[in-house]
């Protein structure tokens, strides 16, 4: 004879647990120099697939396309345009956000990527895609040599 | 291929590197947290075990017991057909002497856990941990006894059993 | 030459925001057993492989496949874990059959959705931890970010995104395991919360428990074993950029080239004519006409038009997601596209109820990997 | 059946720490193997993905975020997963990727960044264990192992000593290897003296945790008779997975290992594998491991593998050598990578290529094994010249 099934929610328990590891994460080796250009040099470098015709930024040692390997850096100028963009109104716990965050792709003239960051100085109603913005980086001495080093981007006043 | 290769990629770090900062790195916290539901069976195994009892289940076609309880065959692939009540004592099955933690952390004083063979189950185990001896008096085939946290310590768990003691 | 593989058993437990009465594992047993019934095998003596779809984090177990063997009567036999949505479960059944070492297999994949409490840091926990985990943004800001370049490139309006939503709600209540079934309207959908605009609250689907598991078998054994096999004529599948920096955000590319790969195994030449529904994934409203135009089920651009004309509505020309689709039935997290399958496979069979649509012969399912991924899978299936 | 064969393999270093990201480590193994038999990403019709938990690399559905790296660009690309089996249940994925007719060429890469995992990626498998009734116990990985190998050694009368020369030869073999990790030559004093851990399981019984990445790739017949002359055949593959309830069965004896290595070799046509195998490459975590695993591999009757050991006949110039490689214990155990590092050192060994690690007398069929979940996984590979 088949046991009973749980048959009331008095019986019903959760277990509770977590997942008590965390992530220590390097830059590996086109993210560690990237991010240091970014803290030193205050600048965005980009890697070329000479084959493929394309400048990655972020830049990376390899080509996804066609797996050839980038050796060649070039210097990318601060200045890109929205890709696409979001108004987010939850943060990541959940919760409602009192100032919306505007999140956006920024793409660069001629390059294979971009870079996904905040839009700042500029009322979310205002954002388009395919506004012109231009990088804020923290001040140096602030720099840590992250993603965060870039404050935020901000419209090109024309 | 070994041969040919005269370069192999990769490019060992050392602790210090990271310590003393000469590398970048990131940290994140995942904040996974969960609720599992333990369903019929095991919310039966737990009930009980804070009643102070260790339950399973018996398969009426392999007649084998499971333990912990769970409410289908593995073997034969079909619902069991009765709760069977275990004795609190038991057959160390193995066992070992450990000076690590979880995170291979080191510990002064050794655990001993074990695999107990639970009487009256047909030589089934449960993992558990012993206690009250010597560690390396401990021997498999070595008998031993479940010691209950006080009643009112016990949540509803495995832990509800605070370790295993010799007979 | 392929080998025919069909689909010969079904199981499948309810679908509910919450399942606290059965474990991960009783789910997984109980899904098993109904799917073993209706093929009208043994799991022990007549199954040569399973394989079961599952993520780690997802269900809180790092290597879930330790979990799994028991469940559904696979133990000491060959059965393994792909982390992965669901649908490529079945495009893996269909490989290993395909080489001739296996006969007959079993297909798993169980959502507990509602066990896991921190659903968004687990899509944040997907992210690159250098480039985008920093940021800390709540992770479907990518959802917003795809909705609003396909809007723009597409010319779709959030109008149209909005009809898809109230499509999917008004089919799930005809369906008895959908979980979200509702009678709104696309002013309900275009009023509620804003959350990463332009992707409303209703724009998006809310999670499910359930488990689905699916017998497979060969021609031969599919005969003997079945008077309705329901063929699995085709699958896709394909991973696209997965860095949120060099993806296409407007098309669907992995859907593309996923039912091409399908489309080329099945002979299907004009797939809006060949196939005669879908199940398509429909995670967020505008996922489903994105993926629509990806799989050439409409022309380019007008997946909008669609559903305004009300094409992909159950009476329309080509009814989509009459199941309910994820925004009716609950997101199923891995399991999602085994659903998607199991409606085809229901509607092929003609066992579909009220919701059955009269004279189909093809279905296609479709899926894609969820919040961050660039990937999915296709299947199509076929009653002859 | 279609014949499938491996015609490239590439590796890179197994570290304890890389500075590559898990994409990198990816692609450094995946171009070599394409390279080294001179095929582009292009030839590639679909990928397979072998790596382990994401606890280790810390990154949900981390097939996803590594599929670039892989080459996995607008492709067909799927991941395997059987814990630490997964190594070679890749290998036999990618068998049946090109077997089932879908695909003529399928490019394996297994990646594992094991040091992502902090504070200790040992800390990754008490994720691992059941929730309700294990993982509460404060259970630790080298609980399993230490319970195995006493039980093992206790079922058959085998001491901690005769043991120890598994890691002694292991991390010799692995002098020879240029991506190992911990190459050493020690003494089984040495092994005797170290730290214990869990006994009876010392610091020297143990693999290293490691970073790194293995990549092969397979072809079908008609692709793989154009692009080399040297085509290693894969003639069996086993997968098998026993009960998650350890208590339910006895850990002195690996059942779930026998029936994968059952699966492949009565594919391959293998009746007597202790004279048909010439070189295997069992999965070494712990010392006890190699020898609990070739008994499974049926290399030897049950209790007997440590004889074979103590004679040397496992030795690389030994009767059959177990491990030349270096194994885990040498090389690194970079999980899923080293499981697919197994089925590499089989294909450089079959093709004359191992350099100094190269067996002696032309060795013709060679078996690859890992093993993982909870002490419950056998994967199996026989591959064949």
């Amino acid at each position: 004879m088949p046991l009973d099934k749980v048959t009331q929610v008095a019986q019903t328990k959760p277990w509770h647990g977590d997942i008590p590891v965390y992530g220590q994460y390097t830059f590996g080796i086109a993210g560690e120099r990237f991010f240091r250009d970014i803290k030193d040099k205050g600048r965005i470098m980009g890697a070329e697939c000479a084959a493929c015709n394309l400048v990655y930024v972020p830049p990376r040692i390899y080509c996804e396309r066609c797996f050839g390997e980038l050796a060649k850096w070039l210097e990318i100028p601060n200045r890109g345009v929205v890709h696409t963009f979001t108004v987010a109104h939850a943060d990541l716990d959940g919760n409602r956000l009192k100032e919306p965050v505007v999140v956006a792709l920024v793409k660069f003239d001629g390059v294979y990527g971009g870079l996904v960051h905040r839009l700042g100085e500029v009322e979310p109603d205002k954002v388009a895609i395919g506004m012109a913005v231009e990088m804020m980086l923290k001040p140096k001495a602030e720099r840590t040599g992250s993603i965060l080093d870039i404050n935020y981007f901000r419209p090109i006043q024309a | 291929m070994s041969e040919k290769v005269k370069v192999w990629p990769g490019t060992p770090l050392g602790e210090k590197d990271i310590k003393e900062k000469r590398i970048l790195v990131t940290e994140w916290q995942p904040n996974l947290k969960y609720a599992w539901d333990t369903g019929i069976g095991y919310g039966k195994y737990f009930a009980e075990l804070k009643k102070g009892r260790i339950v399973g289940t018996r398969c009426a076609k392999c007649r084998r017991v499971l333990l912990p309880a769970r409410v289908f065959c593995e073997w034969c692939f079909r619902t069991v057909d009765e709760w069977v009540y275990l004795e609190d004592t038991g057959t160390v099955n193995t066992f070992s002497v450990a000076y690590t933690g979880t995170a291979a952390e080191r510990l002064k004083e050794p655990r001993i856990p074990a695999l107990i063979e639970i009487d009256g189950s047909h030589g089934v185990a449960i993992m558990h941990l012993i206690s009250e001896i010597d560690p390396w008096k401990v021997k498999i085939g070595m008998r031993v006894r479940a010691v209950w946290k006080p009643e009112p310590e016990r949540e509803g768990a495995i832990t509800d059993i605070a370790y295993w003691k010799p007979i | 030459m392929q080998r025919r593989v069909a689909v010969i058993g079904i199981g499948y437990t309810p679908f509910r925001p919450i399942s606290p009465d059965l474990s991960f594992k009783e789910m997984m047993f109980e899904a098993a057993q109904k799917a073993y019934e209706d093929a009208g095998v043994c799991p022990r003596h007549d199954i040569d492989a399973f394989v079961t779809c599952e993520e780690d984090f997802t269900h809180g177990r790092s290597i879930f496949n330790i979990h799994t063997p028991d469940n559904i009567g696979a133990v000491l036999k060959r059965i393994h874990t792909l982390p992965a949505e669901s649908l490529y479960g079945l495009a893996d059944a269909y490989m290993l059959i395909n080489t001739g070492l296996v006969d007959v297999m079993a297909v798993e994949s169980h959502s507990k959705a509602s066990n896991m409490l921190t659903p968004n840091y687990l899509a944040a926990h997907a992210m690159d931890p250098v480039y985008n985990k920093p940021l800390s943004y709540n992770p479907y800001f990518i959802a917003g970010m795809e909705m609003s370049r396909y809007m723009h490139e597409r010319g779709v309006t959030k109008e149209q995104c909005a009809l898809i939503s109230v499509k999917n709600k008004a089919n799930a209540l005809l369906n008895p395991q959908a979980a979200y079934g509702d009678q709104i309207s696309v002013d309900d959908v275009l009023s509620s919360e804003m959350m990463f605009w332009p992707l409303s609250r209703l724009d998006m689907s809310s999670p499910a428990d359930g488990g689905i598991v699916m017998v497979l078998a060969c021609e031969e054994k599919a005969k003997i074993l079945c008077h309705k096999p329901i063929w699995v004529i085709g699958v896709g599948w394909c991973s696209d950029a997965p860095s949120l920096e060099t993806r296409e955000w407007g098309e669907a590319v992995y859907a593309r080239l996923a039912g091409e790969m399908a489309y080329r195994l099945a002979g299907i030449k004009h797939p809006g004519k060949e196939v005669d529904f879908a199940e398509v994934d429909d995670s967020f409203s505008y996922k489903e006409l994105q993926h629509l135009e990806a799989l050439k089920l409409c022309r380019s651009g007008q997946a909008g038009l669609m559903a305004e004309e009300g094409a992909t509505q159950r009476e329309g020309g080509f009814p989509v997601n009459v199941s309910g689709g994820s925004l009716g039935v609950g997101r199923l997290d891995e399991a999602t596209g085994l659903q998607k399958v199991l409606e085809v496979v229901l509607q092929l069979r003609g066992e579909a109820g009220k919701r059955q649509l009269p004279n189909v012969k093809v279905g296609l399912a479709q899926s894609w990997r969820g919040i961050p991924a660039n990937s999915g899978a296709v299947a199509i299936l076929s009653k002859e | 059946m279609r014949k499938v064969a491996v015609v490239g393999a590439g590796m890179t270093k197994f570290m304890r720490r890389a500075q590559e990201t898990g994409k990198e480590l990816a692609w450094q193994a995946a171009g070599m193997a394409l390279d080294s038999c001179e095929l582009t990403l292009k030839d590639v019709d679909c990928v397979v993905m072998g790596t382990a938990p994401d606890a280790f690399d810390m990154i949900h559905m981390k097939a996803e975020y590594l599929s670039d790296g892989a080459g996995a660009w607008r492709k067909p690309y799927m991941r395997g997963f059987l814990g630490g089996g997964t190594g070679v249940f890749v290998a036999n994925q990618a068998w049946y990727h090109v077997a089932s007719g879908l695909f003529d060429v399928c490019l394996v890469v297994a990646e594992e960044k094991m040091s992502s995992c902090l504070p200790h990626p040992q800390g990754a498998f008490v994720t691992c264990w059941d929730q309700f009734t294990e993982s509460p116990l404060g259970t630790s990985l080298l609980w399993f192992f230490a319970w195995e190998m006493n039980r093992y050694m206790t079922a058959h009368g085998i001491t901690e000593r005769e043991i120890a020369q598994v890691s002694v030869k292991n991390k010799k073999n692995a002098l020879d290897h240029p991506c190992a990790q911990l190459p050493a030559e020690i003494t089984v004093d040495d092994v005797m003296n170290s730290e214990v851990m869990a006994w009876p399981v010392k610091r020297l019984d143990v693999s290293p945790t490691s970073d790194g990445a293995v990549a092969l790739v397979f072809a079908s017949e008609e692709v793989a008779k154009r692009i080399t002359d040297k085509p290693v055949w894969v003639e069996g593959v086993g997968w098998c997975l026993d009960t998650m309830y350890i208590g339910q069965r006895d850990l002195y004896y690996p059942k779930y290992v026998e029936y994968a290595a059952r699966m492949a070799y009565d594919m391959a046509g293998i009746k007597d594998p202790r004279a048909e195998i010439d070189i295997a490459e069992p999965y070494d975590p712990f010392s006890y491991k190699e020898l609990h695993h070739a008994e499974g591999l049926l290399l030897c009757d049950k209790g007997e593998a440590v004889k074979l050991l103590v004679n040397g006949e496992t030795q690389r110039t030994g009767r059959q050598p177990w491990c030349p490689s270096g194994g885990a214990l040498g090389v690194g155990n970079a999980i899923a990578a080293t499981g697919t590092m197994k089925v590499a050192e089989i294909f450089w060994q079959l093709r004359g290529e191992a350099g100094k690690r190269q067996v002696p007398g032309k060795p013709r069929k060679g078996v690859a094994q890992a093993w993982g979940d909870e002490m419950q996984v056998g994967t199996v590979i026989v591959l064949g010249v």
